[in-house]
């Protein structure tokens, strides 16, 4: 079922598959087993003139075993679920590591617009620049985004990295993920933002951490040459 | 026996047509205006189903019977983004507040809860009636908002704010403030209609119907109003804010002075007992029918009820789990996580019970029993992959996906509409005194059956591949091309499932007239409303019925018959075995 | 215990409005001016639904209608806190 | 034996009528309870909107205070003489009490119209939209009693029978006084904090 995903290129993404293996293997092991009985009982229960209904209500302590016992497996299983669903949870949203690169992710309606730091990594100075719709980043680096929106709530989904987080006007909002392999992914929009959130989409480009500061050092020049020259708003490339 | 009910009926002949069929206070004249609205409400909920799907298929290409829609819906037929959006928006609109609403609600509700607490009518006839009207003036309120400029509703029918607060983000001024006015007005029409039903149930039940033999189609009905009624004032307040920032300019939910999460928060607080609201009536009407066609007592009654009661109690705790990637305080996400997770177990209780039920049955296949196990088996696909979507850190990666859509369409659908039309078959010899046709029921049942998984699990898939909802046309991202053939299937699925539904339209209009008459209790049932005739006259019941037993005494050993009726005393003891 | 008459509850009312307002302009310091303000105002609730809605002679079931939602308010409340209040 | 203990109509051994205005009043505490709750985390998270708070006229505000207060008396005198069957005493209470009701919303517009001159709107920042959005729904809630109660005055006036008239007196009043209660808290919180 697995190779239904897109292709996961996150470091937390391989824990997020394994927890949908986990769930899907329980609830297919109860999709099976309770369909079984059903079908069993429909079968073995059809009317016959041979064998009348059984009057059975199911309020003793034996018979309702029958509903109980199965129901406390459910709940242990969901603790199960539960637990392993709160520890991923817990490293994605609350542990957050510190940052190798930080970039500031904008939506509005209707495109990304991408924040770099510039080579002195740090946002808000004059080598800052920013692009609309290409999110560059190395490879095996964390890379923590504040996410804003400057209009309508948006949704920053990345769908290889197993990551989405809604953009909400008003609120700046953390986030971080560390992506692997070098490549082209989608970046899209998840929350219906007006008539183009269909078109709202961009690009994961995942560098090799070395292409990544040359890319970054030439756009960064550039920009801090374009804000020496005049004082003019960053430079929008790409 | 009809002297007595010529005698009490105000109907007979000396009342008009208009005060019997329009403004009637007879709650199963109510019960069918709203039965019958409601369907038609489906079609319409259908027909922007099939739109949407076929643009999904097929995308930038010309939707087949939409050549009457003017140039700036659909150019060509080719249908526009902004109109897209107004389908979308409209169809959860329509299928949730004014489909299932009316239907279990409104329909059922009225049609059965009387009658099977040996009740002549609701408790408030009038109010029933002024519920109605009100539900129906928010309907054509609603598919009015279709021909204003700008055209209908666009911000999906959850109405986030910021998109649905300012015009300018959605480009639709009138077509949402109808949305809300509509909205308001139905909650109204079922705040009243719900206060009806809760104390019809609390005060009308016949002597000797205690709680505990109440048939579970009751409990049901009595815990959705519950619910609803105890959820719904949040959003009637968060609705008026909203309107307020439209049409006065404020900012409830607009930064900087407002936000939007608390329009969220408001919306999933009712937004969540609102879908127990439309999923128990739906549970209900399966338990009345499945100890009817397997003869034998429905299974751990008192468990069933608790277990209702439970989830009715939890539903109010778990409203978060809508929210989880929406910007909220990340901590919320664990109780939130706790809490949905646990719902889970009340809810397996009463489906194991379903099951249960058959054990050591005598079971007979008739269309309204196949409604009712098509139910559990497309209910428990529904119940299952929440737990995909109820896992905080899944959920992160499921949310906004084709997963969710098939999730709760596989945890909606049964419900309204396998529980639904297992009611109608079941109930409609009741409401028309007719058999429906078994062999058209069987059709139905089959084609529908198949028609709607075949459109909802290739949704799952969807999801697995990420695939956002709501979205216009998935070609525009490469990761979503390879999925194209599952959207072709489903919307040819679509289609079939649409047409599915004439055997339903034939059987319903032709049986009224060529069904074989039904006489009072066609399938034996042991509640009350099968000891009067059929249909019931004004009044319902010729004397007040009086109540020796629980609901579901079928097969009791030593009876003598399989059945034994709520309202037949008990046989005196063995001195005088005859003496009935 | 005779029930109080309905004069003497409105006489009650009355004073505690005079309290309140009172309270409020009270160089207290505006957190305990509030708090006492709307300790105030629940007394005054009480009143009123006790005696004038005569709440005190209603069965269980009344009093379980007008608890539900009172609780339900508490929990919706509550789980609005983290967002609305300690948000960044 | 069990279960031959219920009486026809009445099961729960409460009128209907009653039943049915407390459920509705449970619904309505959701929505007022549900604004109020917003009202009091927005406005503490925002540090109390004080400057924009102090240019309401609380002593409008606590005279209409007083005035449903003594509303809430005459309506509760109102049911006490329709116990008692006393026809011209429960019609001149009602009366008093659409009166007050009335002067109630007389004094609000005042305040509404002292408000809007002074350049205060509901646009004018998140407490003017709350004060608006509250107070507003507030007073709606009046105009519905005060249509009700009218409604019951004339029918009282043209001898409706006392069985009828206990009731809805008493169902009328149940709302009025939840009506009050409200205020009761909406003083406070938006005028006094």
């Amino acid at each position: 079922m697995r190779d239904w995903f897109p292709h996961n290129i996150s470091a937390v993404g391989g824990a997020i598959d394994g927890l949908f293996g986990l769930i899907a293997a329980i609830t297919l092991a109860w999709f099976v087993v309770t369909l079984g009985v059903l079908v069993w009982f429909m079968f073995r229960y059809r009317r016959r003139d041979t064998e009348a209904a059984q009057y059975v209500r199911g309020d003793t302590r034996a018979e309702l075993a029958w509903l109980l016992l199965p129901a406390a497996l459910v709940l242990a299983l969901d603790v199960v679920i539960d637990t392993s669903s709160d520890g991923i949870w817990r490293r994605m949203k609350l542990e957050m590591p510190p940052a190798d690169l930080q970039l500031a992710v904008t939506g509005k309606q209707f495109a990304w617009t991408i924040s770099y730091p510039g080579t002195d990594g740090v946002l808000g100075t004059a080598d800052d620049f920013s692009l609309d719709a290409e999110l560059h980043v190395p490879a095996g680096r964390n890379v923590r985004v504040v996410l804003r929106s400057s209009d309508v709530l948006h949704s920053f989904f990345l769908p290889n990295a197993r990551l989405k987080q809604d953009a909400v006007p008003g609120r700046a909002i953390d986030l971080w993920f560390n992506v692997t392999e070098p490549g082209r992914y989608d970046l899209a929009c998840a929350e219906l933002c007006g008539f183009g959130h269909t078109t709202m989409k961009g690009s994961l480009i995942v560098h090799t951490p070395d292409e990544f500061a040359a890319w970054m050092a030439s756009h960064a020049g550039s920009a801090a040459a374009a804000a020496a020259s005049q004082a003019a708003p960053p430079a929008k490339i790409g | 026996m009809t002297e007595a009910h010529v005698a009490v009926d105000p109907h007979a002949s000396a009342v008009g047509m208009w005060r019997r069929y329009v403004f009637s206070t007879d709650h199963k004249m109510i019960g069918r205006q709203y039965m019958l609205l409601s369907l038609l409400m489906a079609v319409l909920g259908g027909a922007t189903a099939y739109v949407m799907r076929w643009q999904l298929a097929w995308p930038q290409s010309s939707v087949p019977f939409t050549g009457w829609l003017p140039e700036s819906l659909a150019y060509q037929g080719v249908i526009d983004p902004a109109f897209y959006n107004q389908l979308v928006t409209m169809h959860g609109t329509i299928m949730i507040f004014f489909v299932a609403m009316p239907m279990l609600l409104g329909g059922l509700g009225n049609c059965l809860v009387p009658l099977m607490i040996g009740a002549p009518d609701m408790a408030f006839p009038r109010l029933n009636m002024l519920s109605f009207w009100t539900f129906f003036a928010a309907s054509m309120l609603l598919l009015s908002s279709f021909l204003v400029p700008a055209g209908a509703a666009s911000a999906g029918w959850t109405m986030y704010a910021p998109l649905s607060a300012r015009p300018i983000y959605t480009g639709v001024y009138w077509g949402i403030n109808l949305w809300l006015i509509a909205v308001a007005l139905e909650f109204v029409a079922f705040l009243l209609g719900g206060i009806n039903l809760v104390v019809t149930t609390i005060n009308l039940r016949a002597s000797g119907l205690t709680f505990m033999r109440l048939p579970l189609m009751v409990w049901m009905e009595l815990t959705s109003a519950v619910l609803f009624l105890l959820s719904v004032g949040p959003l009637i307040a968060g609705v008026l804010l909203l309107l307020l920032d439209r049409l006065a300019g404020t900012s409830f939910f607009v930064p900087n002075d407002g936000d939007p999460l608390l329009w969220q928060h408001l919306f999933w607080f009712f937004g969540h007992p609102e879908v127990y609201v439309l999923l128990l009536p739906g549970v209900g009407a399966v338990l009345e029918i499945l100890p009817v066609f397997a003869r034998k007592p429905v299974f751990g009654y008192r468990a069933i009820v608790w277990s209702t009661a439970a989830t009715g109690v939890l539903s109010f705790m778990v409203w978060a789990h809508h929210m989880f990637i929406s910007g909220i305080d990340p901590r919320l996400a664990t109780p939130f996580s706790i809490t949905t997770i646990l719902i889970s177990v009340p809810l397996a209780i009463v489906l194991f019970a379903m099951i249960a039920t058959l054990w050591r049955g005598s079971i007979r296949f008739a269309t309204p029993m196949l409604w009712a196990l098509g139910f559990i088996a497309t209910f428990l696909v529904g119940g299952l992959t929440g737990i995909f979507v109820g896992a905080a850190a899944l959920d992160v990666y499921f949310h906004g996906t084709y997963f969710v859509v098939a999730h709760f369409h596989y945890a909606l659908f049964p419900s309204v509409f396998f529980g639904g039309f297992a009611a109608i078959y079941f109930w409609y010899p009741k409401m028309f005194g007719r058999m429906l046709s078994e062999r058209l029921g069987q059709l139905h049942f089959a084609l529908t059956f198949v028609a709607f998984n075949a459109v909802f699990l290739p949704m799952f898939v969807l999801g697995l591949g990420g695939h956002m909802r709501r979205i216009y046309d998935p070609t525009v991202y490469e990761f979503l091309r390879p999925l194209m053939p599952l959207h072709v299937a489903a919307t040819v699925a679509t289609i079939v499932l649409l047409f599915s539904q004439l055997p339903f339209v034939i059987n319903v209009i032709g049986s009224r007239r060529f069904g074989r008459p039904a006489g009072p209790n066609p399938w034996r049932a042991a509640t009350l409303e099968w000891t009067t005739p059929s249909p019931p006259p004004h009044g319902n019941f010729a004397s007040a019925p009086t109540v020796y037993r629980g609901p579901y005494e079928y097969s009791v050993p030593g009876a003598g018959e399989d059945v034994l009726p709520q309202n037949q005393p008990p046989r005196l003891r063995a001195a005088t075995p005859s003496a009935v | 215990m005779a029930a109080p008459s309905h004069t003497t509850i409105w006489t009650w009312l009355l004073a505690l409005l005079a309290a309140g307002v009172a309270a409020a302009a009270a160089p207290f310091g505006r957190a305990l001016a509030i708090g006492l303000v709307l300790v105030i105002a629940l007394i005054k609730a009480v009143l009123v639904v006790r005696h004038y809605m005569h709440l005190k002679r209603e069965p269980l079931i009344i009093y379980a209608i007008a608890a539900a939602p009172l609780l339900l308010v508490l929990v919706l409340a509550m789980a609005l806190v983290p967002d609305l209040v300690w948000r960044r | 034996m069990n279960g031959l203990n219920a009486i026809a109509g009445e099961t729960s051994g409460v009128p209907s009528g009653k039943l049915g205005i407390w459920w509705f009043l449970a619904s309505e505490t959701m929505t007022f309870g549900g604004l109020l709750g917003v009202f009091v985390l927005t406005r503490y998270a925002a540090g109390g909107w004080h400057d924009a708070s102090e240019h309401l006229h609380v002593w409008m505000a606590a005279c209409n205070t007083l005035i449903l207060l003594t509303s809430s008396f005459t309506m509760a005198r109102a049911h006490a003489a329709a116990l008692r069957h006393e026809r011209r005493a429960t019609l001149h209470n009602l009366l008093a009490t659409i009166g007050l009701g009335l002067l109630f919303l007389g004094i609000k517009a005042l305040e509404y119209a002292s408000e809007l001159r002074a350049g205060f709107t509901p646009h004018s920042g998140p407490f003017w939209g709350f004060y608006y959005g509250l107070t507003g729904l507030h007073a709606a809630h009046v105009l519905g009693g005060l249509i009700a109660l009218a409604v019951l005055a004339v029918a009282t006036a043209r001898g409706q029978s006392w069985d009828l008239v206990e009731r809805r007196v008493e169902s009328t009043g149940l709302y009025w006084h939840f009506v009050d209660v409200v205020w009761i808290f909406l003083f406070p919180l938006v005028y006094l904090s």
